[in-house]
């Protein structure tokens, strides 16, 4: 983006001011979006469930239009502060839950190098960044002045405490398993076929994936883990005192919360954007230029650089898929997760860290010392081992080697001593095909 | 039985921080509507309860003092909503009982079925409610969507929701109407698998027995010592249930039926129905069990209402008429207990010779089911404290009256 | 297991599985062998939430059933007026013509709600109702009124949509209403009104309009 | 058994305190006086025969005529009338007891007439005796939370009473 501004001859530093605030805006948009398809998805899926219609006014028969609908009544609702909130605190706890959920989406991928910043810890930044959520809810419990409130927030700082070190866990287990926190890295091993995603790796990780879930929708306050907004024990929790545009912004943060959880659980576990078939390469739509990319690239690949762009339309399009199956996987995890919502009681505050310390500890350590001896002897996976058992180990190693690619910048020096043998190949295939057709590049 | 409260009254704590007392209530979203309990916490854990209630008083007595019976009769149905027809009955008995008035076989036994219907929708709501409290909103929907059902049939059968005044002493406004028994039946026929899916999200679901088993337990004796009847009582595994152990009066309406009595004993309850296994965390009158004698008691009801359905129809006898509105009443005083679905409801009516009661006392059953609610709550959680609530199931316009 | 440490550790390791089930049914297994139970824990937890998880998603899907829709589908309230009962307690319906103003109604209501305004007319028997007022914010719907009438001339109506603006809006006086309004449908045969309670079309012009 | 049987059994140990009984009633019922109630409560719950372990309700009622005219035509003199309805789970029978008051203490009105608490025998009572306290104005020694119940704690009067007069104003509220 940047460079096509400076070609037409904008000031580097204004090329680059507008760059970033074009992908602010993208990825805002995302994050509005996903938290208002989450909020329609979240009313006609309970609504199922409890036999009943839910929105069917609103944008016509499926109230499309109601999570707008609900946005522009809590704008023009009052805002009401308490008088004995602490002000400042109370007006920005909001902003900083929202923000916190928003920092998520710059290092979140959402195709092979479709990603605002990627980073090398990508994992780390993620993790780390998604928990900072839980100041905006427990500076607001403590800023409102209501007891229920604190209860809220201190119940907050409770939970996050449990659950933060078993997803840290989970993450790790697949850390292990891809030998890189690079998450474009992450989901590009797991291209190809459905059964060359983690969560079929091995039983480890598909238990692993389980714990991850629990975790996640701990980590994203959601039913059964939604003790800081308990409504029948403590009134709202943190949100008691909230109304009106604060509280919508605490709310669109728990939906963003929840699509950054299922999002991340899809790039670790399911495959990120790689579909369960490989249609996108199957039709070529990738940098190697299949039969049908091959084609694309002949038509449009002269307009492309008429515009002066650097760009591989064909792999663009797999690109634009791989997205639209990645945000499918997201909402099919947080479709999921208001499932799982509706149809659980809440767990009391002492039971969920006694889960989460407990109970996904445990159970994801074991996972973690299970997934470490089986990538040894088996790293190419348990479909690998079964569909030819015959010349396992090391078919299973050619089969890492052709299906695998790896894209985005790294060092690959750095990264053969950091990752298992297994990644080796794929890297320097990787360092081979280079890393055409990279949004990454056009974006700086 | 004080040295022992004396004893209970000191909650023991590893860590002490400075004490908070919280308000639940009015307003608050689980104390099933006016009920007002001022929790005193030491962070999360309760160590002492003080329920306020009177915020829905309505002088139910008082009223009573300036009506004739037969006009009071609506009034029964504003103590206990949920369950009208109940109501209706224990006052409809009460003064048959001052009246020294029997009814017809065939009334006795359309009160049966109407009774037990509003027994089953009464313990819909509070089986939903108790999954409410805990944070569970589905089986809410699906009791109340049940409950609607049942409604609809007492919507046919006497023109009102939830305000029937349809059992009246001396008999009834009006006998149901062709093909009400049918789908009394249809009813009941798809009510039956609804029962299994309340029974897998919510009495086996293993979070629900982690929140309520073991939680508030009432031992027997504290039970009987404060009154607690119905449910709360069978579930402490006293078996005693006034359909079976009452007066006559109310008895022989039951008579020739075949059902149980839902109450644990010696940790095992009756084994006519395939019920979900009891889980080994459950202590018998805690609030898993008292939730569970009510989805039991729904079953027993149930059965009832089938048989009742049979006998009637097989009677060729006469349904009786409502006695006349300014009828006068004899003097003295007659007490009478039903078996409300709440528990034991008590109407004392004295007569002084008029048409107008001198005097009405209404005992009602969750005005003495919450009365051990400090006792039970003491060195919770607070999130317990719903729960607790909830498996009392109590309702706040018989507790005011 | 001859020498004591063995068998010391053979219970120590043995021991957390839970060589028996401990307690009756009214003791809690909670302590005796923590490792079964952490297991049985984490199986009961995956069997019920898995259990439950699948009644909920057979719900889910059921509503999508052409024939059996959500059970609200079935009430289209709004739109379509509610069908209701024939016994339905609504608002009254009231026959003024018929009416000997002998109060019984008035007398017999518990809640006091109804007042009756009459008038001696010259030369005739009787009296002739001026007013025939019901505060609907008293109102409890009993029906105890119908129940006396010698005349037959109040009956409960259909008419479930109660609310008004403000609490003068609750009372209504029959004796000003249109006849089609508070008797309805123009019929004035009472036998008829169980029938003609049955309203299909939406419920419009009630008396306080 | 019966309410003869136990009256019979009461009339050894509380002879004085045994004031009258009607066994031909709708609810037998035995009136005690007073002061001997909780050691007879505590017979009635003790005593392995009688075992009354249930107290249902605490109720009173109030015998007062405030007409004038109908008050010369009724028989009975002004007074109070606790009623304490008894059952037993284990021998299944019912007892009512009853225990007669003045309408006032030493006939001043305002000052409440004294009855000992039945709280520390039933704990039932706790809450209907500060029911009856709220509502009919009877004082429970010994009780061990003498608080009005269902009326506001600075309500006055005990609207139960039948000279009870509602006030037309309450904090401000207009009340009727």
């Amino acid at each position: 983006m940047a460079e096509l501004l400076i070609s037409i001859s904008t000031p580097d530093w204004l090329a680059h001011i507008i760059a970033a605030l074009v992908q602010c805006a993208l990825l805002l948009a995302i994050a509005l979006c996903s938290a208002a398809v989450g909020i329609w998805l979240e009313r006609k899926v309970s609504a199922r469930i409890q036999d009943r219609l839910g929105p069917t006014r609103v944008g016509g028969r499926f109230g499309w239009l109601q999570p707008p609908a609900d946005g522009l009544k809590l704008i023009c609702k009052e805002d009401i502060i308490p008088a004995a909130a602490d002000h400042i605190l109370f007006r920005i706890a909001p902003y900083i839950s929202f923000c916190a959920v928003f920092c998520v989406f710059l290092a979140l991928p959402f195709a092979n190098g479709w990603v605002a910043v990627e980073l090398n810890a990508g994992a780390f930044f993620l993790l780390a960044v998604a928990g900072l959520e839980i100041f905006g809810v427990i500076l607001g419990g403590y800023a409102s002045g209501s007891k229920w409130s604190l209860y809220g927030a201190m119940r907050e700082a409770a939970q996050v405490v449990s659950y933060e070190i078993p997803l840290g866990l989970c993450v790790v287990v697949i850390i292990l398993l891809t030998g890189t926190m690079n998450l474009v890295a992450i989901g590009n091993q797991q291209a190809g076929w459905f059964f060359n995603w983690h969560i079929f790796h091995d039983p480890f990780t598909f238990v692993t994936f389980w714990v991850y879930v629990t975790c996640a929708v701990a980590s994203s306050n959601r039913a059964p883990f939604d003790l800081p907004e308990a409504e029948s024990e403590l009134v709202a929790g943190f949100l008691t005192e909230y109304s009106g545009f604060r509280w919508v912004f605490f709310f669109m943060g728990e939906y963003a919360s929840m699509f950054v959880v299922s999002a991340l659980g899809a790039l670790l576990f399911l495959g990120g954007w790689n579909g369960p078939v490989p249609i996108a390469s199957l039709l070529g739509l990738t940098p190697e230029h299949g039969a049908i990319g091959g084609w694309i690239n002949t038509i449009l690949g002269p307009i492309i650089s008429m515009l002066g762009l650097t760009l591989d339309p064909a792999a663009w399009i797999g690109n634009l898929l791989g997205m639209c199956n990645f945000i499918a996987k997201a909402f099919l995890g947080m479709t999921f997760m208001i499932w799982l919502r509706w149809t659980l009681p809440r767990l009391r505050i002492d039971q969920v860290i006694t889960t989460c310390l407990k109970y996904c500890v445990p159970i994801v350590s074991a996972m973690l010392a299970g997934v470490m001896l089986w990538s040894f002897f088996l790293p190419g996976g348990l479909f690998a081992a079964l569909t030819q058992p015959a010349s396992f180990p090391r078919s299973a190693w050619e089969r890492t080697d052709s299906t695998l690619r790896v894209d985005g910048p790294q060092d690959v020096g750095e990264m053969q001593e950091e990752a298992g043998t297994r990644n080796v190949t794929a890297l320097r295939s990787h360092a081979e095909h280079g890393n055409e057709g990279n949004i990454q590049e056009e974006s700086r | 039985m004080q040295a022992e409260r004396a004893k209970s009254d000191t909650v023991e704590f590893d860590v002490r921080t400075d004490e908070m007392l919280i308000n639940m209530g009015p307003q608050h979203p689980s104390t099933h509507g006016v009920l007002r309990v001022v929790l005193r916490t030491d962070g999360e854990v309760v160590s002492e309860v003080t329920p306020h209630i009177g915020y829905l008083h309505r002088s139910a007595e008082k009223i009573a003092e300036k009506l004739t019976v037969r006009q009071y009769l609506p009034f029964t149905d504003r103590l206990d909503y949920l369950a009208g027809m109940n109501m209706n009955l224990g006052w409809a008995l009460t003064v048959e009982k001052l009246l020294g008035q029997r009814v017809s076989e065939k009334t006795r036994r359309l009160r049966v079925i109407i009774a037990e219907l509003n027994r089953i929708a009464s313990h819909l709501v509070a089986a939903g409610c108790f999954g409410l409290d805990l944070g569970s909103f589905t089986p809410f929907m699906w009791t109340f969507r049940e409950r609607e059902k049942i409604v609809d049939l007492f919507e046919e059968i006497c023109g009102a929701r939830l305000t029937y005044s349809y059992l009246l002493p001396g008999g009834v406004t009006a006998g149901p109407p062709d093909g009400w028994f049918g789908r009394c039946e249809a009813f009941l026929d798809q009510f039956e698998p609804v029962i299994d899916e309340l029974h897998a999200v919510l009495t086996n679901n293993a979070i629900f027995i982690k929140r309520t088993a073991g939680i508030g337990v009432l031992p027997p004796e504290m039970a009987i010592d404060y009154g607690c009847t119905g449910p709360v009582l069978r579930a402490s595994g006293v078996d005693w249930d006034l359909r079976r152990d009452g007066e006559p009066i109310y008895t022989e309406m039951y008579d020739g039926y075949t059902w149980q009595v839902i109450a644990p004993i010696n940790g095992r309850y009756p084994d006519d129905h395939p019920y979900p296994p009891v889980p080994p965390e459950a202590v018998v009158g805690d609030s898993w069990h008292r939730f569970f004698v009510r989805m039991l008691e729904v079953v027993q009801s149930m059965y009832l209402i089938r048989q009742g359905i049979e006998k009637y129809s097989a009677d060729d006898g006469e349904l009786d008429k409502p006695i006349e509105i300014r009828k006068k009443l004899p003097k003295g005083e007659a007490y009478l207990e039903t078996e409300a679905p709440k528990g034991q409801m008590g109407f004392m009516i004295v007569g002084d010779g008029s048409a107008v009661p001198w005097r009405v006392r209404i005992r009602s059953s969750s005005f003495c089911n919450i009365s051990p609610l400090p006792e039970l709550c003491r060195g919770v959680l607070i999130a317990d404290m719903p729960a607790i609530l909830a498996s009392l199931d109590i309702v706040l316009g018989e507790i005011d009256r | 297991m001859a020498c004591g440490p063995c068998q010391v550790a053979y219970n120590r390791v043995f021991g957390l599985f839970g060589g028996e089930r401990s307690g009756d049914a009214e003791g809690s297994g909670r302590d005796e062998a923590p490792m079964r139970n952490w297991f049985r824990n984490v199986y009961q937890a995956v069997v019920t939430v898995s259990l439950a998880l699948w009644v909920c998603l057979r719900y889910w899907f059921r509503t999508y059933n052409p024939r059996r829709k959500t059970f609200t589908e079935h009430y289209e309230y709004p739109e379509l007026p509610l069908e209701i009962f024939p016994r339905f307690r609504g608002f009254h319906r009231f026959n003024l013509t018929t009416c000997i103003a002998c109060e019984r109604c008035a007398r017999d209501c518990p809640a006091g709600c109804i007042s009756i305004g009459k008038r001696r007319v010259e030369g005739k028997k009787g009296f002739q109702v001026s007013s025939y007022t019901i505060d609907y914010g008293k109102c409890m719907f009993c029906a105890i009124c119908t129940e006396n009438c010698p005349a037959d001339c109040i009956y409960m109506g259909s008419s479930y949509d109660l609310s008004c603006y403000s609490r003068e809006g609750c009372i209504v006086d029959f004796a000003r209403l249109p006849v089609e309004v508070a008797w309805g449908q123009a019929t004035l045969n009472p036998t008829a009104v169980a029938r003609s309670k049955v309203v299909l079309e939406p419920v419009h012009g009630g008396p306080n309009s | 058994m019966n309410a003869r049987n136990i009256y019979d059994l009461l009339l050894q140990p509380f002879r004085p305190w045994l004031l009258g009984h009607d066994f031909e009633a709708i609810d037998p019922w035995i009136e005690v006086s007073g002061e001997g109630l909780p050691e007879i409560a505590r017979f009635l719950r003790d005593q392995d025969e009688l075992a009354f372990d249930v107290l249902h309700c605490v109720t009173a009622v109030d015998y007062f005529e405030p007409d004038e005219k109908k008050a010369a035509k009724v028989e009975w003199q002004p007074h109070l009338e606790l009623i304490y309805h008894l059952s037993s789970t284990k021998r299944r029978h019912r007892l009512v007891l009853k225990v007669k008051l003045p309408r006032w203490k030493d006939d001043r009105p305002g000052e409440l007439p004294e009855v000992p608490s039945v709280s520390g025998v039933w704990s039932t009572a706790d809450w209907h005796e500060r029911e009856v306290f709220d509502l009919m104005g009877v004082r429970f020694l010994g009780h061990p939370d003498p608080r009005r119940i269902l009326c506001p704690e600075d309500w006055e009067g005990h609207p139960l009473r039948k000279d009870y007069r509602m006030p037309t104003e309450y904090h401000g509220i207009q009340a009727r």
